[in-house]
């Protein structure tokens, strides 16, 4: 028997990389005859699309909003526990010498991805400031040609993340705002209800191996980081910053029960989402802290 | 034996072969000839079975044919040895010795290599005679085969198909437009016009009636110039 | 009837995927039922946005595929007329030729902007190659013979090209053009991704991040219903036009 | 003299590139300068990481587009051998034909996984058609004296197909294959987009994500000229092997 | 007055055109005659242009040039009339009447709007005949163009090109395998061998020698069997 399990590394997930380089996994699964396979398969919908398949066990890191999305679809994902929530690591980024406040964004181009937790971070600060999304200029674009898009002067702010957002600073790019205290974009590690059910045994061992990594990394936080800069191709200084921005976690807790609500409820505002699903049972009680 | 009977084949508006009935191939070597579009060629792939026709019987216990085209119709990817080698039956496929006697017989030894873009007019044509024998067909259909030739090469040709008409009991149907190699090499003649035959002179002793030249003028003659309209309906 | 056994397949397929569908054995979250499809049809129907995305991206495909047509076949003349000019395009045709379109939005935003200069871009170059290079083939493939007839009858350049080059090259270039077509009308996915906010390509994409795989079906069919009738379309308008001349290029 | 043609441009492009970096005009996020992605190759190329990544590349577009070229044959036979068939495919194939692979990869991965029959799908479904239209049109255009002949020598199907019908789409196939080739190359992205782990096209995808300009070109520069070189070798290999008998596809 | 002087053209290693001197167009009509696959239809590309040679010179006031090849060579997207008006140059492009007048010269009145695939091998020959005089040559070179025609369709053009070389002060250059064709209408006849003219015969007084028959045949006999081989170097 094999365990499929997707491999996904960015914006900085070190946990997962610890994991994968350490064979920790690999090793928890060898005590129940399992081996263990490893995916390059980053998006949410294709995770979630292999999940339903039945080509993947494990979706290792998604977003909240692709879980609920999926869920609305039909495509019971549940989640196994915490990921981060890296609310430092999404930013609105304006272009240098343009915008550098939110309410300066009026009438402005904006552009990035639709649907996702930069999509509802803009939607947030607008709000934040007494406007609407229709205040301003909403461009559809993935972070790659935003970034590039910001960088020719094409638009006046850009929904970044992760290195994107360090690289457009150094171009002399201004932050506007990041996540925080306007949405808090939660990663998880998912799976689907057909394997919660039937082994039960693979998810404990997934969470085993997940919270011996986060061990590690705090021990050897030095260490991780290292190996997380090489892993993502940055450098170290960068690495440390996406670490710091990173905020790990590895169970949920009930602050996020708002969190997600509030999530759901700006999809379904936004017509991303069709209809509501019961998100208290779309978390596994492994996933949940213990208090 | 191959008896046409009451044959009608159109193109379009236009009647190529008329009520056509003539049996074939109870001579050895029977000449067609007629004016340039009267439908030699297409009677010539009736019989051969390339065409179909409108409406009458053809009574042929199919033999094996082979066809001499009035254009070479060689493959201009294949070099001489190749496409002669097309018409030898898989059996005997890998016999160099057939395509080199049958090269012989129409003296264009040593160009097997060649391809047909790199020969003149006349050589291709005799490639496509050699092609034809190589078949070697019950009968034989030839679309002025010796029209590009020089009369030396010509003269040379037509004995050869004497010959092979003597040896071995092959029966010949000749398009041409030179009446004295029709006179030469058949044994009966034919005369087309607008898509029937007209008339039919027959070999004795020989010779044919002294008269037919005469006749078969009169009976080209009489096409000229209308044969375009004759034929529409 | 011809019309009627090209039908035979497409409704076996539908009938096969009720089948799957029904039986439960595939999440209808990958493989939506053809009910469900025919639903969320029914109702982007409703709501406009089918037929304003059906219309968008038929403007953008033509637009696109026209000037792509305009540019290869400037090309090859290009090409096909000096052979200096094809060596020096030739490694820059290739490369391009090469590289993913998609690979290259950075670059192509930098340079056309996120207007749909851009999304032109990607649809040229998509389907532009095709075209190109059958077009390029078939107008280097003169018969020598008629090149031969052509000096001796002292044709000038520009009939030479109209009666005895270009004639001869039609049935390349119409295989190029219709493999083109498809290309260009499969870009639109691609093209859509960058500052679209309607279209076929920008439907199916949006929905497939929302994950709304009934949504992507309809996206899906319509692409291909509607090239496929277009293809129909332009294959029957050249046999009518061109029959006389081509024999070969309509089956009998 | 050719080759030193042919190289022009490049150097032209390549001299206008550095111009445009140092003048600083541009971001060099979005447009690095040559020597920083030369750099940026050196150092790929010494972690093993870039040839690792031609390696995978080429062994999965080689599979790729091998199977591409085998089965568009095997459809031009079948589409060519009988008209019922031809009818029966031609919706399906059309269809295929018209719909962005990348909207199907629900499908593809409810069919074929997500291991690497789905990139090979990918790949097969983004260049089978330019070889699958090329061959057929070229088989469809057998010039109706060489079929005639066929008949009065009486040829089997087999000979008939080997010696007239094959020979004389040649050309079209040639073109065909020219065609397809760059489409599977190009399509690695796409490929790799899906569950890979290694690859040119996961370079850039990666790389992209990762905001890495330079290895982004680094990874585009090295699938065009890989793309280039292999055609070129392509096009000499057949101009040495079929000149002889297929004079119209080399240029003199 | 074209004048080629010590011309030599080699296709690979065979020398086709080997050191051949001659001036032609002093005469209204020469006529050349020669085995198959002497030479004869390179020498005529060469005259025309449409070849170069290896060595030599080529001394001619290029006059207008028309030439009817050994095949008819007609475009097969084109309709009759098409394929003529290709020679007609672009001022009287809008004129059917010549098209129509050259039509009849041939005696295909009528045919305009066939295509090639729709004639009969000697239409499309007279076809090609009636697109060279189209073009209004001062020089025509004609290679076998009566080869696919009928004896009665073959005489009535004959007189045609005789009375047109009498009219038009038209210099023609005629290949042909019909000694008595080449008897009837030129005025000098040239005998090839091996790439070489070997033997030039005059007309005086309406008249050619009564010897040249058979010293042609000789001339010709000497090369069967191995014209092939005799030019190899
Ligand atoms: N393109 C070519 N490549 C190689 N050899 C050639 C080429 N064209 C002609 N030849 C050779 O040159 C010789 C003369 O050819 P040419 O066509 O001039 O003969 P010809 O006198 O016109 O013969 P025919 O009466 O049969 O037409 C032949 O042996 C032929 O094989
Ligand atoms: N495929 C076709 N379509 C239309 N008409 C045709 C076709 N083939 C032949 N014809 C017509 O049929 C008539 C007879 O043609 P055919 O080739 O049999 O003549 P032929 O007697 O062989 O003449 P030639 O001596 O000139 O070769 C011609 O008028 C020709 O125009
Ligand atoms: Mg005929
Ligand atoms: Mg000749």
């Amino acid at each position: 028997e094999t365990l499929d399990i997707s491999y996904v590394r960015s914006p900085f997930n070190l946990q997962m990389i610890v994991m994968k380089e350490h064979g920790l996994l690999e090793s928890e699964m060898a005590k129940q005859n399992v081996d263990v396979k490893w995916h390059e398969i980053t998006s949410g919908s294709q995770q979630a699309q292999a999940l339903a398949s039945g080509d993947l066990d494990i979706a290792g890191v998604m977003n909240t909003a692709s879980v609920l999305m999926a869920n609305a679809a039909g495509n019971p994902v549940q989640i196994l526990a915490g990921v981060s929530r890296p609310t430092d690591t999404f930013a609105i980024v304006g272009a240098k010498g343009g915008p550098s406040t939110v309410a300066e964004l009026k009438g402005k181009k904006v552009a990035g991805p639709k649907g996702t937790v930069l999509h509802q971070t803009l939607v947030a600060a607008l709000v934040k400031e007494g406007m609407t999304i229709n205040d301003v200029e909403f461009i559809q674009m993935g972070i790659p040609q935003a970034f590039a898009a910001l960088q020719s002067g094409q638009i006046d702010a850009a929904l970044l993340a992760a290195g994107a957002i360090m690289n457009a600073q150094r171009e002399g790019a201004q932050t506007i705002t990041t996540a925080t205290g306007l949405t808090v974009p939660t990663l998880v590690m998912a799976t689907s209800e057909g394997v919660a059910h039937k082994h039960p045994e693979w998810i404990d061992a997934v969470i085993r191996a997940h919270d011996m990594a986060a061990r590690w990394i705090s021990e050897n936080k030095e260490q991780a980081i290292e190996l997380g800069a090489r892993q993502q191709g940055v450098s170290l200084a960068d690495a440390n910053t996406l670490y710091d921005w990173a905020h790990f976690t590895q169970r949920l807790d009930q602050s996020d029960i708002p969190n997600l609500q509030a999530e759901m409820s700006f999809m379904l505002d936004n017509d991303l989402m069709r209809k509501p699903v019961n998100i208290e049972a779309i978390i596994l009680p492994q996933a949940m802290q213990a208090n | 034996m191959t008896i046409l009977k009451n044959i009608t084949r159109r193109f379009g508006d236009q009647v190529v072969i008329n009520d056509l009935t003539v049996e074939l191939g109870s001579h050895p070597v029977t000449a067609l000839v007629g004016a340039s579009g009267c439908g030699k060629s297409t009677l010539l792939r009736i019989v051969a079975g390339l065409l179909t026709c409108d409406s009458g019987v053809i009574d042929a216990n199919h033999k094996n044919m082979a066809v001499v085209f009035q254009e070479p119709r060689l493959l201009p990817w294949l070099d001489v040895r190749e496409n002669l080698a097309l018409a030898l039956s898989r059996a005997h496929n890998s016999d160099p010795q057939c395509i080199q006697h049958a090269l012989g017989q129409v003296h264009l030894a040593g160009i097997e290599q060649k391809f047909p873009r790199e020969l003149s007019g006349g050589m291709a044509q005799r490639v496509s005679i050699a092609r034809a024998l190589l078949q070697k067909p019950d009968i034989l259909l030839m679309d002025e085969p010796f029209a590009a030739l020089d009369a030396i090469t010509r003269s040379e040709l037509q004995q050869m198909l004497i010959s092979l008409v003597a040896q071995e009991s092959l029966q010949c149907l000749f398009v041409t437009h030179d009446l004295n190699e029709a006179e030469l090499i058949s044994n009966r003649l034919l005369v087309m016009h607008a898509g029937k035959i007209v008339a039919s002179f027959v070999k004795r002793d020989g010779q044919y009636p002294c008269s037919m030249s005469a006749d078969i003028h009169q009976y080209l003659n009489q096409s000229l110039g209308h044969n375009e309209n004759l034929s529409h309906h | 009837m011809q019309r009627a056994k090209s039908l035979v397949m497409p409704l076996a397929i539908l009938m096969y995927w009720q089948l799957i569908a029904s039986s439960g054995l595939v999440s209808s979250y990958l493989l939506p039922a053809p009910e469900t499809v025919w639903t969320a049809a029914k109702s982007l129907y409703a709501s406009g946005i089918l037929s304003h995305s059906i219309l968008v991206s038929l403007s953008r495909v033509f637009q696109g595929f026209g000037i792509s047509c305009v540019l290869a076949f400037a090309l090859a003349l290009l090409v096909n007329g000096s052979r200096t000019v094809e060596q020096l395009l030739s490694a820059p045709l290739a490369l391009l030729r090469m590289i993913p379109p998609l690979a290259m939005t950075p670059l192509l935003i930098l340079w056309f902007g996120i207007g749909s200069t851009t999304q032109l871009a990607i649809i040229i170059l998509a389907s532009i190659f095709p075209v190109f290079l059958n077009t390029r083939d078939g107008l280097r493939r003169v018969d020598p013979s008629h090149q031969e007839l052509a000096r001796s009858l002292q044709l000038g350049r520009l009939r030479y090209f109209r009666w005895i080059v270009l004639p001869g090259a039609v049935p390349s270039i119409i295989t190029g053009v219709r493999v083109g077509f498809g290309y260009s009308w499969r870009a639109l996915i691609g093209a859509e991704l960058i500052a679209a906010s309607a279209g076929l390509g920008y439907l199916i994409i949006d929905s497939q991040e929302m994950m709304r795989t009934d949504d992507v079906m309809v996206g899906i069919l319509t692409i291909g219903m509607i090239g496929w009738l277009l293809d129909t379309l332009f294959d029957q308008l050249l046999c009518r036009k061109l029959s006389r001349r081509f024999p070969e290029i309509c089956r009998s």
